[in-house]
């Protein structure tokens, strides 16, 4: 993380392309906490990069001032994992939806948390395709009525994208609401201080598409984590994300630990690569002589 | 005698690819030119293996046609090359005593029934020495640097002992010896040694040529995904990569793997990814991405044999199609082609140089048989070489202030200075849509007609940035012929034989395959009466976008046998063609 | 007046879309032809949308040139559409207490200011009803199926309560009588009725007529990714498929799409997928499976604008190459291209018939203003289609013991029974490996080349079993136009345009791209002194393709602006090469 | 699952194409149990498609006599869920190895499990990629020296195939070792036996290749789940996956539940859509009429 030298305001972080989201959108909820946090946290505009995938969450880059890459759908995280192996003092933010991290991008999420690769992931799960106009994600409720599913999704489950995260290895996992601006702000903040992968599951409601999982669904069910919760236990973080109390759903950090990074990882692999014999390209193609 | 052939056919894990490279190696000590060519089975264990080394006094240009000297160490490789065992050629066969039950007479065909796993298991006490007893009766029956060899065997073993090296250089020895003792040559095979002494020269495969490239050209990254053929382009890079402060990762697949180089190329790094086939397939939908958002990006397709999984581990040059025309729009990229083993580490670096100057992806096509014969080349400098690295971002510098950056910023090249992540001022959004020029997203048909301009005109260029392709013999000719990648080498010996026998044949070897270098081309044309295009594909490919670029009017060669030409193959068509 | 062009423009969301199709249906249902053109913005709110309609007595061939009237509902549309109010057309515009904040007057322009936001939120006291305020303003002035708009409403609301309807009912009347009582009309443009009842017409959109040509040709299995503009496809067939036993499934990607529906049919469903050039371009790999292991599938691409990510909602005809060529290796299969919603069921139909006939993978090109337009066309009768079924294999009729059944037997045609598994005696392993006729994997260079052969072969015939493409006009031509895909309509209309005025023009009409109809094709170039090939993409990319497999030595016109070519585009470029 | 008539033999099963594994390899104990399995179950050789992708192990298809489906690097499960949707009375089985199925091919398998497909996944898992010699898998131990990572790779974490599945929400997933074809072959019988997506994780040692996971260490590595572990509880099946006893591997089905399948879902929706206004190609037609 590179902080930047002149005070910057959260505003100062807009850029003055204009969001395309339809009126009432979680995202605008999304976008302001993210400004919020970068603000408090002194991020460079210059140093920060913004990675996205392809949906209406995923065009929040465009409305900031700092880098950005808006990528394929579903190829935010590979995107992102390229950009901080190459230029490791970078601060690299991947946003999404949650159709582009776990539906299309799903094969990547697994290998980008094992691996402890340095971003956070800020998923904006609204539970539905928003920008192709209504189809159901894996996020959302089985059974639900949608423009590819007039007669009810037949889907068993939903993707439990906490327990996704926690399974796969990420190091930090937390859940906050888009319609809760400053617990979002800090979870952002929290997110960003982490040192390898974070990932945060942003409620953040469709108010076009989605008529199940509604503000106003959502405006009393959040709930903190317990504060007894124990944010080093795997397996209790998976029992909290598997089974939050009756119609709540939990705010907070649900897992949180210190695992050597990639990027850590590959310094040691290039220290040792060095003590090898053979280190530059003379020598190299010493190698072939006969 | 001054070009041989031989090759030895065997079951894989025999020690067939590392006695034959042994011989090679030791040859190309004495001052003798070699050129490998090597088949694997597509599993992993158990098939047939094949290794094949020519050896000349002067340049070799390809695999050359069929050999004169061929050694089987089983039934398998017997039976499978028996057709190719004609008058004039010679066997070198293990019996009795091995697995090849009876003793073999062919017509007009010298055959040297050589006991080799018996000497190994009875004599040696050692039935992996098999190898080297073979060895040491090819060495000594054609005289192929038999000293050299036995040197070799001391420096390549000594680490191990001296017992191994002794049981090595006794299995020499006895091969060598049983042949002296048991046949007389009747055969008129003899290469003998050269006065050169072969300092200057080094030995190097297709996939490391590639990775060397690549390191010269300044590649600090890479991201791939295991596959055959093109394994041995990231084996080699990343032992050598972390040396020099570069990465090298293995990626979840090859989407992945792509996704990555954008990623580390757009900030910044020197970039590539080495595939085959089914995973440039799969990277479509990115290489589209590298082309709309401009991102310099490397990427080396080695080719098998396809559709689909098709032939893992056998030679084909299908994949000419997909690299010009893949992926959905209109999305502009650059081709390049290697003919040999030089040619790989020159084209790599020419790639990088070509992705960073135009911020364009580049593909580099080769191919399994290319990707993995070795051969002898003169010693490259990679102080010698020249690295072309992208236009800049100056804070102030775009002609603009710093808050309006224009990353697209339509220039008369086409090309605008890029920014990275860090440079004050800079901040874009690196983009997968259409757009204006400061990168936002814009449907206009103004933006998209001068975007889809910029990102074509800017190539435009890239023909003459790349040297012409070259021309083989002059003035006006019957036929001329024009081909691609690895079978240029057989063209020009081809053509060498052609012209030696008075024909009116010339022929054109670019390496530039996608632009076409059409000036050049149409040039050439204009002096042949006819144009033949060999290629190693069903459907002719390079033939049908040579016609549909510049309208010269193409004889189609494809074969698709999954083996390279052979220049006598070529030499028979254009014979053929002439009458 | 038998043909008039009226456009609507204004902010996505406004109703736009739903007024221009009811007065569409309203002129289809008193007699008149119609053919829509609908423009999105790629955003979900907010962003310029546009709606047009041309109505004619006779049958319309494409989208026209241009419009008679611009109704402007905003600023925004005013703007977008001023360069196209030439002398002689008619504005209507929202004036005044609307967004457009001036009285406008254009030289030559005919401007009718109608308060329709005032009307609608002062009279009416409902401001969505602003888009029938519009409609009854020009149903009204040009003289447009205004009774039958009226009836529409009554069966459209009626179902919402008579207050729904009265208030629209009322919005209509309001928008007719300001224009009645304020404005003289100076115009010419007025459609009138048409004896004939339009009773055996349909309306249906390019998506729509995709599912339903599914539907007839017996597809009961598709699997979809959502994207923009091909989703309606699956919409459409997901309220029908599974009435009709079907299945329909969305899956985790295009990729697993393809790859569910190459399940499917394997085990004997008529399977497809829907999908635009980023799906397409995911798509590569397991297409060269389907065509490798010789699987019937279609895969719609609705095409849009690229490359990448590209302009999503915007129309272009980019995606042929990759249609044609995408792909590793040397993969066969067929391209179809649809010229209009009539044909969209047709070629569906075919395509369907192609894929089970020859056990190939089989493409169809439509794009975005195909997708989304609307036309009236006769009413099809699903009994009329023929509908193939794949040759499937008998136990024993195989002409082999049931114990030996050849999956990839070689036969004359190419084509090899079918088994599903169920089938005694008909096991095999469907594969993506080259393979022997028994299907076991097989890398000889024997096996590759029959099998090879095998595979393009059988697709010979398709150039038969598809319709002949049209040729339009006869004798010797000065000029010939080859085009593709939904520029054929607008070619059509072009070139009888020409001929109307004395140019020896004719055209050729292909609906299947790939393999070409090279007979026809040569003999349609032999009767013309040059070929003109117009194509919306920046690569000229049929053109290409053309002068690459036919050798005709076509002049590409490529158009790349998001947006399809207008007869009067064509029609100059034709006295510009006729020149 | 349909039976057969006739009384087939394990070896009935087996086809006349010869394996072409290395001498030792882990996966001719799975072919072994796997025709074992076919013949305790009696499953008809032509309603039971084997499917699979590429690799080693995704080659045992061909050395059964059943309908069988080589189809892409990674795509095996896809496939199969197609073939089972077309005809759900057939009986369909996926091998394949740790690449395919959680590398390349691991943005299917969360969807295929948490729909619930019926199909059985068999995993031979190694540790490696074998068929091309010998590169890290998403399953080697972190560090391990390979191909392409000759100085260690530098993943932080690795898949951990059961937790993943669990997490999927898959409705059966066992482990056991090809050292052990008898355990091996009773639970794919369990597996095939239930309705709803089965997944068996087996060890199968690569001898070429993969010098850390060798038979030697499994021998002895091997001990069944505890007689009083819960089946039907996910998360004491996921403390489980995640916490074997220390240099132990479980053998055993961690997990068990009946859950609805993707094919009786679809089933329902076209009872609905059945039940609903027009039902045939004229009907359909006539919705477009003026
Ligand atoms: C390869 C590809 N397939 C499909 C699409 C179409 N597409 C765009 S966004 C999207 C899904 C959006 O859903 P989500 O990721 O949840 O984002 P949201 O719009 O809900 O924020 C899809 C399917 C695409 N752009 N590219
Ligand atoms: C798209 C694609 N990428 C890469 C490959 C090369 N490839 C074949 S098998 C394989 C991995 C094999 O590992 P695993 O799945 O664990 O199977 P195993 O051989 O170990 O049984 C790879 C990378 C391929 N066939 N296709
Ligand atoms: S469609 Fe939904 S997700 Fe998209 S901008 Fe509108 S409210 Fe937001
Ligand atoms: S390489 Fe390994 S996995 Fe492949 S056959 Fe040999 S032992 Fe088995
Ligand atoms: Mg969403
Ligand atoms: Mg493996």
């Amino acid at each position: 993380m590179t902080a930047t030298a002149e005070v910057l305001k959260p505003k100062d972080y807009k850029s003055d392309i204009r969001p395309v989201w339809c009126a009432g959108c979680g995202d605008y909820g999304v976008l302001n906490a993210v400004q919020n946090a970068f603000a408090a946290l002194k991020l460079s505009l210059y140093d920060t990069v913004c990675v996205s995938g392809i949906g209406c969450s995923s065009r929040l880059p465009y409305f900031l001032k700092t880098y950005g890459f808006h990528s394929l759908h579903g190829r935010s995280l590979p995107v992102a994992v390229g950009i901080k192996l190459a230029r490791p003092e970078l601060e690299v933010v991947v946003f999404g939806g949650d159709g582009d991290l776990f539906s299309i991008g799903g094969g990547h999420f697994p290998h980008v948390a094992r691996k402890n690769s340095d971003v956070t992931c800020i998923m904006m799960d609204n539970h539905i395709y928003g920008l192709t106009k209504g189809q159901v994600s894996p996020t959302s409720t089985p059974g639900m009525v949608a423009t590819t599913t007039p007669f009810g999704a037949p889907d068993t489950g939903s993707v439990n994208p906490l327990a996704y995260a926690l399974t796969y290895g990420a190091s930090f996992v937390a859940q906050s609401f888009s319609g809760n601006p400053k617990a979002l702000s800090e979870i952002v903040q929290q997110a960003i201080m982490h040192e390898g992968f974070s990932y945060v599951n942003v409620i953040s409601p469709c108010l076009t598409f989605n008529k199940i999982d509604t503000f106003d669904f959502y405006k009393d069910a959040f709930v903190d984590l317990p504060a007894d919760h124990d944010k080093s236990n795997l397996v209790a973080a998976l029992d909290k994300a598997f089974n939050p109390p009756a119609g709540k759903v939990y705010n907070g950090v649900f897992y949180e630990t210190q695992r050597p990074t990639l990027v850590e990882n590959l310094k040691k692999v290039n220290q040792k690569a060095k003590a090898d014999k053979n280190r530059d390209l003379n020598e190299f193609v010493e190698e072939f002589a006969i | 005698m001054s070009d041989l052939i031989i090759r030895i056919g065997g079951e894989g894990g025999e020690g067939i690819i590392s006695a034959g490279d042994m011989v090679a190696e030791a040859a190309a000590r004495s001052g003798l030119e070699i050129l490998t060519f090597k088949s694997f089975p597509a599993e992993i264990r158990g098939g047939y293996a094949m290794y094949q080394v020519r050896f000349s006094k002067d340049e070799i240009l390809s695999e050359g046609t069929g050999f004169q000297v061929f050694c089987a160490f089983n039934q398998e490789a017997l039976d499978k090359n028996r057709s190719q065992l004609v008058p004039g050629t010679v066997l070198v066969y293990d019996y009795p005593g091995g697995d090849i039950a009876e003793e073999v007479k062919i017509e007009g065909v010298t055959c040297y029934a050589l006991p080799m796993s018996k000497i190994a298991k009875k004599d040696l006490d050692m039935y992996r020495a098999k190898n080297m007893v073979a060895l040491g009766a090819l060495s000594f029956t054609f005289d192929i640097a038999l000293e050299s060899l036995k040197e070799l065997v001391k420096e390549k073993f000594g680490r191990k002992g001296q017992a191994v090296v002794d049981v090595n250089l006794k299995a020499i020895d006895a091969g060598a010896h049983f042949m002296r003792d048991n046949h007389k040559k009747t055969d008129p095979y003899k290469m003998g040694s050269v006065a050169k002494t072969g300092k200057d020269v080094i030995i190097i495969s297709g996939n490391e040529a590639v990775g060397l490239g690549a390191l010269i050209a300044g590649c600090n990254f890479l991201s791939c995904y295991p596959i055959t053929p093109a394994t041995e382009v990231a084996n080699y890079l990343a032992v050598r990569l972390p040396k020099m402060d570069g990465t090298l990762v293995q990626a979840e697949d090859e989407i992945a793997s792509l996704a990555n180089v954008l990623g580390a190329s757009y900030a910044g790094a020197k970039a590539m990814t080495s595939t085959s086939g089914p995973g440039l397939s799969l990277m479509q939908e990115l290489l589209g991405l590298a082309s709309m958002a401009e991102i310099p990006c490397v990427i080396v397709d080695v080719q098998r044999g396809g559709p689909s999984t098709g032939l893992p581990t056998k030679h084909e040059q299908s994949d000419l199609f997909m690299a010009c025309h893949g992926g959905h729009g209109d999305a502009s990229r650059v081709v390049l082609s290697a003919e040999n083993v030089s040619d790989a580490i020159e084209l790599t670096v020419i790639a990088f140089n070509i992705a960073e100057k135009y911020q364009t992806p580049v593909l580099l096509l080769t191919d399994g048989s290319l990707g993995f014969r070795t051969e002898s080349i003169k010693r490259p400098d990679p102080r010698k070489y020249s690295v072309v690295n992208r236009d800049r971002f100056k804070a102030g510098g775009n002609g603009d202030a710093p808050s309006k950056y224009l990353r697209y910023k339509l220039t008369a090249s086409g090309v605008s200075a890029m920014s990275l992540p860090g440079d004050a001022g800079g901040a874009y959004i690196s983009t997968g849509l259409e757009h204006s020029e400061s990168s936002a997203p814009s449907f206009t048909p103004e933006d998209h007609a001068r975007m889809s301009d910029k990102r074509f005109n800017k190539l435009a260029s890239v023909v003459d940035f790349v040297p012409p392709p070259e021309v083989q013999g002059d003035g006006p000719a019957d036929l001329g012929v024009i081909s691609w990648g690895s079978t240029l080498g057989t063209v020009r010996e081809a053509v060498n034989q052609a012209r030696a026998q008075g024909l009116k044949v010339k022929a054109l070897h670019p390496k530039l395959v996608w632009p076409l270098q059409e000036k050049q081309i149409k040039a050439f044309a204009s002096t042949c009466k006819k144009i033949l295009v060999p290629e190693v594909n069903k459907q002719g490919q390079f033939a049908e976008i040579l016609r549909g670029k510049t309208g010269v009017d193409a004889i189609s060669y494809p074969i698709y046998g999954g083996l390279p030409f052979s220049p006598k193959q070529i030499l028979e068509k254009i014979k053929e063609v002439l009458k």
